[in-house]
Order: structure tokens, then C-alpha cells, then sequence
């Protein structure tokens, strides 16, 4: 297949810029700014309660605090608190998708503020601690370690019996 | 009419248009040609739609079911491909939009669609299956119908520009591992694509079954990542960033991760096993007498072509191999077809598909015994139609 | 957006969704699920509709054209098939309808759609093309797009019941030779079907790229012999009476026949032979500048499967194999593909199909030799676009 | 493939008759009745003249009457009476299709007068020779041995050239 098409043209730094929004595990991407949760609590008490419930819990949308420690239970709860692996995350997801009614809304320095609150909220940072491009990556989340990969599967082996096939109920009954 | 008498039949007086009587609409002209230009379903068929998830409190982020119980073949008409958004269906103006290839590259670039559509192009027909299609199965059976239970599942035939054909056009630098794909709606959704699919059959599609993509499907443009999870297959794709490890996105660790009974969570789980399921008879249907009928069904797998499939009446205990519509193509709804007569009693219905790697369709109690039931993804259980003596159909585990 | 900028594209503003800016598509929720429940196209692609005939008097008894220009692979979409009705199109329900199957049978039946869906079923992708497709083309080029030249064609997934499953049904008498299919429009269509091709692969279809039949195809039934002029596929299917001889009707004595030179017709010229053409670039479109393009056209054959197809840029001096996505189907639309870098000088861009039986798609001067400009049905000549040096392409004759 | 699959009921000799309206070269098919077309020339000025004009000519819709010996001119004229081989053919499509308006509304009657009148115009019948199940099937139309069959394509055979090919047209030049 020939190398070139001669087909699209040069995309400027500036033009990267305004859509290079993620934000990776290792803090890359995430701009000049910062924010505590305190600044964060009145941005989230206006632009996020209403539908994730004051103290992130209890809302009609998804719940956001909370669950610790369900994960191996009947009922696990996945928060940002209890599941999320990284901290930078929440803030790139909060960035491009937060308020629901106004995505990519949220300024750098508001940005930082209400995902501070979030993980205030979790109780995995400080009131008054500052959330910029150094820190955030380094918050420890408790879920860090609770994925794996790569794929196992297939991790289960049926058998394509054709006749007087017993099933596994019965089987187990016995 | 449903293939079966499912959906109350008024008995109203019917003589009036059938032998020996000059039905009405041979004694006047019909509609004209382009009635309308671009035709749409007859009103008799009103019933055959998409049906939503009670599941979601937003309608934006939220998914609606393929009738599959109504369809026939293995193509989906497009105005019945199942949807599920994250922040609802953007209206993006084609002749402004733009795809932006960039990151790990040495020339980082942007296409218009009038130049992705002159790129060489491929046209391929495969399913697109949500993880999260059956979902509502784990724990006991609560789907009616196989609209219910199996309907985030549609097969079209996608055309577009391979992923590598730009990949190569941008030259990639060595150390690339993962792209990540982002969409132009209100959720800008974003997922870690590995490279070797990206250079393996990965597509960047602008058309569905002939014409452009719908925009529930991701018009102007969508990618397209055959056998992989359908969350992963972007809509509205507006950029792609070559990187050198995964990005980490929300979608891929807060969602679409899966949960075992031990609190770990599989992650990058991007295959869709092999299944399959009854779609005739099948759940809220009912037979209307004893005899002949033609089970009938679909088989797929992510890992490529469908080998065999095989299907039991009576909950497992013996099987029978079905018939394949050929020619079978890989990652691509199969139709399965088994000529059964009912004589009455009732019956416990099964499909069971293996696919080209040897890999059978386990059962429920299989894949719970392993997964726990808070797995959420994935669930390609064996589904079982019980058949009552008044050839009632209903969804059961066994 | 189509392909090649034909339609002319106004240079609004677009800076204002494109990089560096966000989208305003993606600054709120989009449309949430079911916008509408049975899905449509992009109001951006309201351009591409079925367009009409300008050639009848009444629009319930005429033709129209499928945008060849605007689809890709070898999928019609429903809404886009091809019209030619003789009647208009009657609203016919489903639950009323039947098939009366008798003559020359022992048993005489009448079938209802739920008894039609559970016999054993047939899913195939098979062309459907107007044996009058291109009649305007005889005397002098006239068509501006290849949806005006070539538009009365078109391919689904049809699914339907052998025919020949009904026929076993009703016992047929060995002396049957010809069986009448009647259709429930206005028209009450007629058309004499050989034996031989009721027992290979004619079906009684029901849907229609997995939906049911639009009524513009036949809903709810229709009679879909692979290979053979759209004409016999009998829309509204109502009746089929076995008979021993032709049945000589209007459809197959005053019309369909298709008149020599010397003033004799040739009748019963069932199968529309091997036929190509270039679909993009093709008339209408321009090529915004010089540069690597890729010429894509589609290929189909009544008497099997397309073997090969050549593309010739110099108007039929010099040819090269083209492409072609397979798995190549019998009597099925296949799209072909050549690379082509046009370097701003006129071109006449040809396609030429050569199928299994070794056939060659001859030139337009070889058929008016033998057949004359009054034959009207059956022009399956090569199609040349001429690519003026300003890139505006046009429909010509060599 | 079982024989028997038990779908389907059996069609009565009445539902039948209600249906089978074709009628064939032979004249089976054709009903009870008669007419001439001294009898449908009053149906024809009512019920067709309007779309295909007062004498079968020069009407909005289809031309049915003239057009003898141009089969095989350049402008060939293909009418009821210049091209159609079956007189049996004409009822059966009057009686299903026509009018237009109101398909399957004539009598048998009728049918058979109209039809009589139209061929009257292409000179084929007498005003007053009377059409029945016996008399139609013999008139003889004009173009009856125009038809050949079976098809005698292919009939052009054009061959695969691929480089340096010569066009039909230089060729004539030469
Ligand atoms: C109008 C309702 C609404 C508002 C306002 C809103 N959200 Fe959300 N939020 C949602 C919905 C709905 C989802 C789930 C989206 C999905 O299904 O993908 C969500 C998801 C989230 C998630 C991801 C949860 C998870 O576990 O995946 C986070 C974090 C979040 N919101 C934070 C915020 C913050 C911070 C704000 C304010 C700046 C905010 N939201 C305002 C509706 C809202
Ligand atoms: C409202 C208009 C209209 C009226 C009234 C009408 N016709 Fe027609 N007729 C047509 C049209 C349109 C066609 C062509 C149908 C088609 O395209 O298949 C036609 C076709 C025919 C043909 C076939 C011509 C051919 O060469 O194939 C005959 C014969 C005919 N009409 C006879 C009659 C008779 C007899 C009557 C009155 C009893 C009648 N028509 C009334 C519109 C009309
Ligand atoms: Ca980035
Ligand atoms: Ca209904
Ligand atoms: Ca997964
Ligand atoms: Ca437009
Ligand atoms: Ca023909
Ligand atoms: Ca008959
Ligand atoms: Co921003
Ligand atoms: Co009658």
C-alpha cells in the first residue's frame, strides 16, 4: 500500500491544544492550576448536588462517596472512592463530562477545586490540601491495585455433550 | 404479524378482503412512487421499534433494545440498531467536522470527511454487541423477550478507511502502544485502543449498511473494532492519540471492568466471547397449535468465525446440531436454523454456539460459578425459552 | 457529504466547531435514545433520496431511482430500493392477506403470513435490477448521475420460503410446466414463471435486510427470483396458478419483450446479464484537485457470480483488474476497486465485468449493432464518465 | 425435505373462482357473457377515451390503436393492434387493470364489449361481431408470429483486451 495518499493536512499545535483534553495516570495532560476542596465545595454544591447528592451520596445519578470495602460483598459499591483507580481521572472525566448539562464547562482552577472535593468527600485528601499538576497524581486511591489484566478469560470450559447430557445441578446434587 | 401470534390478534371481521372477494386495495390506485422519497416501514409494522432500558434515570446516558424477536437473516435494518450513549446524540454538521490524528507520530494530522471517504476503503459485515447485553440475567432470569434479554446486539455492513491505512499516512512512531479514541458528543467519550488491533482490522467507518452512518451509530464517523466490546467502538470520533501506554480513561476502569466475587476487577477484557440465542420461539411469544416450526437464532463470536451450533428442547440433555446460513463470516451474526415439530407438551429451548478457536458457550451456572453475579459485562450464557403445554414462552434458568 | 464535492458546498463559517474550539455538540446533552424509536438519517444527508422518472404520465404507474452515487459497499438500504410500479403501491394488511397456490396441483391451499413465516426459511443476498434499468441510454447519453442511468437496482438480504417447499406442499402434477404469479395492486401484476426456476432458487419472501418487506417492495409478500428481471419478482404476491403453457400476459407480450431491428421481439428474456458500473467518480461529481482517488463501481450478474472486472481510465484502450470485496455471491451486487492517481488531464473512466460463465460486459456500439436503439429492456453496456480536465465528469458516449 | 409440514388450508372451489381472473391464449379463463363493440363503444367514450383518447390515439396515456407495420422502422409504434399477439390477452388486462381507476369493475359483459370496440378500432373485429369464451380466442392479431423464444442470448460477444485494445469505432473508420 503506498505510504502516501496525500490526503489531510497539518494539524498546528494550537489546533492539538484545544482538543488534547486527557489526562493520563502519570499527571501528563493536566494544565496549569490548582485547587483545594474547600474551593471545591461551594462549585459543587451549586453545579453537582443537585443530581449527585450533597455529600455524594443519595443523588438520582450515579453515587460518588462511599463503598469502601464492598467491593467483595453481594452488594459492592462502586464509587470514585471505593473503585476508581487514579485520582487523574476524576479529573479528566470531570473536565470533559461534568455537569452533564455543560461538559468541558469547568475552568483549570475549578476543576481541580471540585475533584478535590470529591476525593475530600472519600476522605482521600485534606480540606485545605492543593491539587495541581504535581500533586494529584500522587493521591493514593484505594482501589489502585484492584484491577487485572491482561484478559484471562476464557476462564470457563463447557463441553459440547450431544446425549443423556447431565447438568451441572444435578451433578451438584449428588 | 409476529412469525408468532404473540401480540393479540384482533379477531375482527376478515373475510372482507380474502378469496373470494377483490381485497380493497386492488380496486383503486396505490400510492404514488416516493411515498416518500426515502421509504419508511408499512403502519402494520408500528410495532417493530426499538424499546428502552427502565434502567436509566437520563435518557442521554442511557440504551434502547434491538426488536431481534421481529427481525429475520443477520443484517439489522438501520433504524433498528440498538443505541447506547453517554451524553445523548449529538447533531454534527459533516462539512465541519474533523477527525485530529496526533500524539506518538511525526506528522500530526487532520481529515475532513470528503478526504477520509477518498482513502481506499473496505466494506465488512460485522455485529457490534454492548458488554453489557444481558445484563439483567445474572441473577435470575428478568428480561421478557429476546429484545429484553439480547437486544444490544445489531450486524451491519460497515464502510470506511482502515485505522492503519491513517496510522501509517501520520507515521507512527516505534515506541506506540495504545491510541486513544475520543468522541465529539457531550461525554467526549474516550477508550485505550492496543495498537496491534489498530493494525489488525480496526476500521474508521462513515457508512451502514450502504448509506452514512445513522447518527445514534456515531454520523459522520465512528470507529469500528471488530469482535471488541461496542463501548470501545467510538462514535462521533474526533481524535486519536497514539501513545505508549493505556490512557486510563473513565470509561475503562470505572466502567467496563468486571468485578469478580473476590473484589478484583478484569480490566482491557475488549473480546466478546461466543454466544448465542433462540429468537423463534422465544420469550412473550406463543405457539399458536401443534406442529411444524423452525427454531431459529443467532450465533457470533469476537474471536472470529461461528464452527457450529447446536440446539437442545429439553434444558441440555440432548442436542442436535443446527444449520448454518452460509457463507459464515468471522465476527459476524450467523443465523442457526433446526426444523422442530411441538407436539404439545412442554419444552425447555437451548442454543449453543462454539466458535472457530473450540471455545463452547458455557451456561449460566458455569460462568456464575466462576464470575459471581456482580460481573455486570460479558454475560454469554446459554439462554433457555421454557415452552409451556399452552405453548406459552417465557425466560427461565435451569 | 457526498464523496467529491458535487453539490456545490457553502463556505459558511466553519471555523467556529473546529479545532482549537470545542464542538457546540459537545457543550450539552445531545438527543436522548429512541429520537425516534424506529431510527432516520442525519437531516445533513436529506439530500440522499430515491429521485423520480420524468418519462410517465402518472406517478402510480412509474419508477424510481436508487442514489447509486451516495451508497457504499453492496447493501441498499430499505428506504433506498428502487420503485417500479405499474398500479401505485396498495396498503395491504398483513393479517388479511393470503396466498392462494392451485392449477395444476392435487392439493389447492391458501397460506396465511404466520403460516408462510414457519416453514423452513431462506436468508440470502441477492440484486434485485429493472430489466428497462439504463433504457435511457439507447439512442444518446441523457442520464446526468449514475442514479439516473443506472438506478433501478439495488440489493438486500432477502428471507422468504423456497418456492418450491410451497409447490411440494401442494402436490404439483407432473404436466405443470408454467406457473402464474399474481399480485394484490391495482395493477394485478402478471407474470408466466418457468418450472425449472420455481424449483431451483425462486422464494416467497417476507422481509427485506432483516425487517419486513417496505410496501414498496411487495409488502407483505413477494416473489424474488435470483438473476431474473425485476418485472417477474411479483410484489403483493396474492396467487400462484400452475399451468402447462405461458400464460401470455400484458407484462410478457406487450411489455417486456424486447423489439429487434427487423421487428420481431424476443420474449421470455428472463436474465439480466453481467453488468458494471463506476458508481464513484461518476456523473454529476467533480474532483476537487489532482491527487490519489479511488475508483469504486458495483458488478452483478443473472447467471451467476462476477469473476473479474476491468477499470480503463482511456476510454477502453488500456484496462487493469480491479479489486473486488469479497465473498463474491451469485447474482449479487459486488463492489469493485482500483486505485487511480488523477494528474489534472481528461480521462473516460470504463468498467467491465466478466462473470463465471466467462461472459464480457460488451461495449455500447457492440449491442446497438446487434439489437438496435428501440430494444428498450436489457442494456447492460459499458458506462463511460468522462473526467473533463477541470475534474467535472459527465456521462458520454465513445 | 419432509413432504408434509402441515401449513396452509385447502383452497375451496369458490375462493378460487373469486381469484382466477387470467385468461389464457386458449380462452380458458373467460366467463359467461358477450358483447360487441358497437356494445363498447358507449363504455370506451365513458370510461377510457378520456386517458387514451376518442380513438385510442393521441391520449395522455398509452397509445392502443395503429402503429401497424412500424415495428421495424426506426420510430416503431407498439399498439393493442400493431404489436399485441393475443386478443385473449386484452380482456384479461381490461378486466384487471382497467379503467385505471376502478380495476376489476367491468362486467364480464362489458369486458367483452369493450374489448371487442378497442380491437374494432385496429380494424381486427366487425362493429357488430360478437366477442364470447368462443369467438375472442380466435381472432387473429396482426403481430401473433412477431415473438421469438427462447432467448436467444448471449448474442455479443465482446472479448477481454487489456492493453493497447482497438476501439469498434476505429475499426469501422478503416
Ligand atoms: C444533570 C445531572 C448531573 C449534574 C449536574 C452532574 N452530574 Fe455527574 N453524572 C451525571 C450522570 C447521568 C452520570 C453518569 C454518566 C454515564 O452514565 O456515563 C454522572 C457521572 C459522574 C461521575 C462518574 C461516576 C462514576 O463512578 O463513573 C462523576 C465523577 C461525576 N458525575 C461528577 C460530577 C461533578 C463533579 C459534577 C459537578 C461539576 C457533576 N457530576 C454534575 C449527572 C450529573
Ligand atoms: C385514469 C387513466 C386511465 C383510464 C380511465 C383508462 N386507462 Fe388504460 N391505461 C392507463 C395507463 C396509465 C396505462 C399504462 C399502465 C402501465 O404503465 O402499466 C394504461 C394501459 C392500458 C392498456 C395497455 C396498453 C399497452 O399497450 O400495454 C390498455 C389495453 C388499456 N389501458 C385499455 C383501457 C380501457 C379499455 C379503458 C376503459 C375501460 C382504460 N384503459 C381506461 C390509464 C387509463
Ligand atoms: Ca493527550
Ligand atoms: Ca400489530
Ligand atoms: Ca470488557
Ligand atoms: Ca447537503
Ligand atoms: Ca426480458
Ligand atoms: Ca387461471
Ligand atoms: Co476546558
Ligand atoms: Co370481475
Amino acid at each position: 500500500e503506498q505510504a502516501d495518499y496525500g490526503l489531510g493536512r497539518p494539524a498546528s499545535d494550537a489546533e492539538i491544544a484545544g482538543w488534547n483534553i486527557d489526562v493520563r495516570p502519570s499527571g501528563a495532560g493536566l494544565p496549569e492550576g490548582s485547587g483545594t476542596a474547600g474551593d471545591g465545595e461551594a462549585i459543587y454544591k451549586t453545579q453537582c448536588a443537585a443530581c449527585h447528592g450533597p455529600k455524594g451520596e443519595n443523588g438520582a445519578f450515579p453515587r460518588l462517596v462511599g463503598g469502601q470495602g464492598t467491593l467483595a460483598s453481594d452488594k459492592p459499591i462502586k464509587t470514585v472512592g471505593s473503585y476508581w483507580p487514579y485520582a487523574t481521572t476524576l479529573y479528566d472525566y470531570i473536565h470533559r463530562a461534568m455537569p452533564l448539562t455543560s461538559p468541558q464547562s469547568l475552568s483549570p482552577d475549578e476543576t481541580y477545586a471540585v475533584t478535590a472535593y470529591v476525593l475530600y468527600l472519600n476522605g482521600l485528601v485534606d480540606r485545605d490540601e492543593a491539587l495541581d499538576a504535581g500533586t494529584l497524581a500522587k493521591v493514593e486511591m484505594p482501589n489502585r491495585n484492584g484491577f487485572v489484566s491482561p484478559d484471562p478469560r476464557p476462564d470457563v470450559s463447557n463441553e459440547a455433550c450431544m446425549q443423556d447430557c447431565v447438568q451441572n445441578s444435578e451433578l451438584k446434587a449428588k | 404479524v409476529p412469525f408468532l401470534a404473540g401480540r393479540g390478534l384482533a379477531a375482527e371481521n376478515k373475510a372482507g378482503n380474502q378469496a373470494p372477494k377483490v381485497p380493497e386495495w386492488m380496486r383503486s390506485q396505490g400510492e404514488p412512487i416516493l411515498s416518500p422519497a426515502y421509504g419508511v416501514p408499512s403502519k402494520f409494522e408500528r410495532d417493530v421499534v426499538r424499546t428502552p432500558t427502565d434502567l436509566t434515570t437520563t435518557k442521554t446516558s442511557s440504551w434502547s433494545f434491538t426488536p431481534l424477536q421481529d427481525l429475520e437473516g443477520s443484517i439489522t435494518p438501520n433504524g433498528l440498531v440498538f443505541e447506547r450513549h453517554h451524553g445523548g446524540v449529538p447533531a454534527i454538521d459533516p462539512e465541519q467536522h474533523e477527525l485530529m490524528l496526533h500524539g506518538l507520530v511525526d506528522k500530526p494530522l487532520i481529515f475532513d470527511m470528503a478526504q477520509l471517504k477518498r482513502f481506499p476503503q473496505v466494506s465488512i459485515k460485522r455485529f457490534l454487541e454492548c458488554s453489557g447485553n444481558t445484563l439483567t440475567e445474572w441473577k435470575e432470569p428478568t428480561g421478557k423477550t429476546v429484545q429484553d434479554t439480547h437486544g444490544l446486539l445489531s450486524c451491519c455492513e460497515w464502510t470506511g478507511v482502515p485505522l492503519a491505512t491513517l496510522l501509517r499516512e501520520a507515521r507512527v512512531k516505534d515506541k506506540a502502544e495504545w491510541i486513544l479514541a475520543e468522541g465529539a458528543d457531550a461525554s467526549a467519550l474516550t477508550r485505550s485502543i492496543p495498537m496491534d488491533k489498530a493494525l489488525d482490522d480496526a476500521l474508521v467507518v462513515y457508512a451502514q449498511n450502504g448509506e452514512a452512518l445513522r447518527p445514534e451509530q456515531g454520523y459522520p464517523l465512528r470507529l469500528l473494532l471488530p469482535g471488541f466490546e461496542g463501548n470501545m467502538q467510538v462514535k462521533w470520533l474526533r481524535r486519536l492519540e497514539v501513545g505508549d501506554a493505556p490512557f486510563m480513561t473513565r470509561e475503562e476502569t470505572s466502567k467496563y471492568t468486571d468485578l469478580m466475587p473476590n473484589g478484583q476487577a478484569r480490566q482491557f477484557t475488549f473480546l466478546m466471547d461466543a454466544k448465542s440465542v433462540i429468537t423463534a420461539p422465544s420469550g412473550g411469544q406463543s405457539l399458536p397449535d401443534k406442529g411444524f416450526y423452525e427454531i431459529r437464532g443467532l450465533a457470533w463470536s469476537g474471536r472470529g468465525r461461528i464452527k457450529r451450533v447446536d440446539v437442545s428442547v429439553d434444558g441440555g440433555r440432548n442436542w442436535q446440531q443446527a444449520e448454518l446460513d452460509g457463507p459464515v463470516q468471522p465476527k459476524c451474526l450467523t443465523r442457526f436454523r433446526l426444523p422442530w415439530r411441538w407436539k404439545g407438551d412442554s419444552a425447555l429451548l437451548q442454543s449453543r454456539a462454539i466458535d472457530e478457536t473450540g471455545y463452547v458457550q458455557p451456561t449460566h451456572e458455569q460462568l456464575v460459578d466462576v464470575r459471581g453475579t456482580n460481573y455486570v459485562y460479558h454475560l454469554n450464557a446459554i439462554q433457555t425459552w421454557e415452552v409451556s403445554s399452552q405453548g406459552e414462552i417465557s425466560n427461565v434458568h435451569v
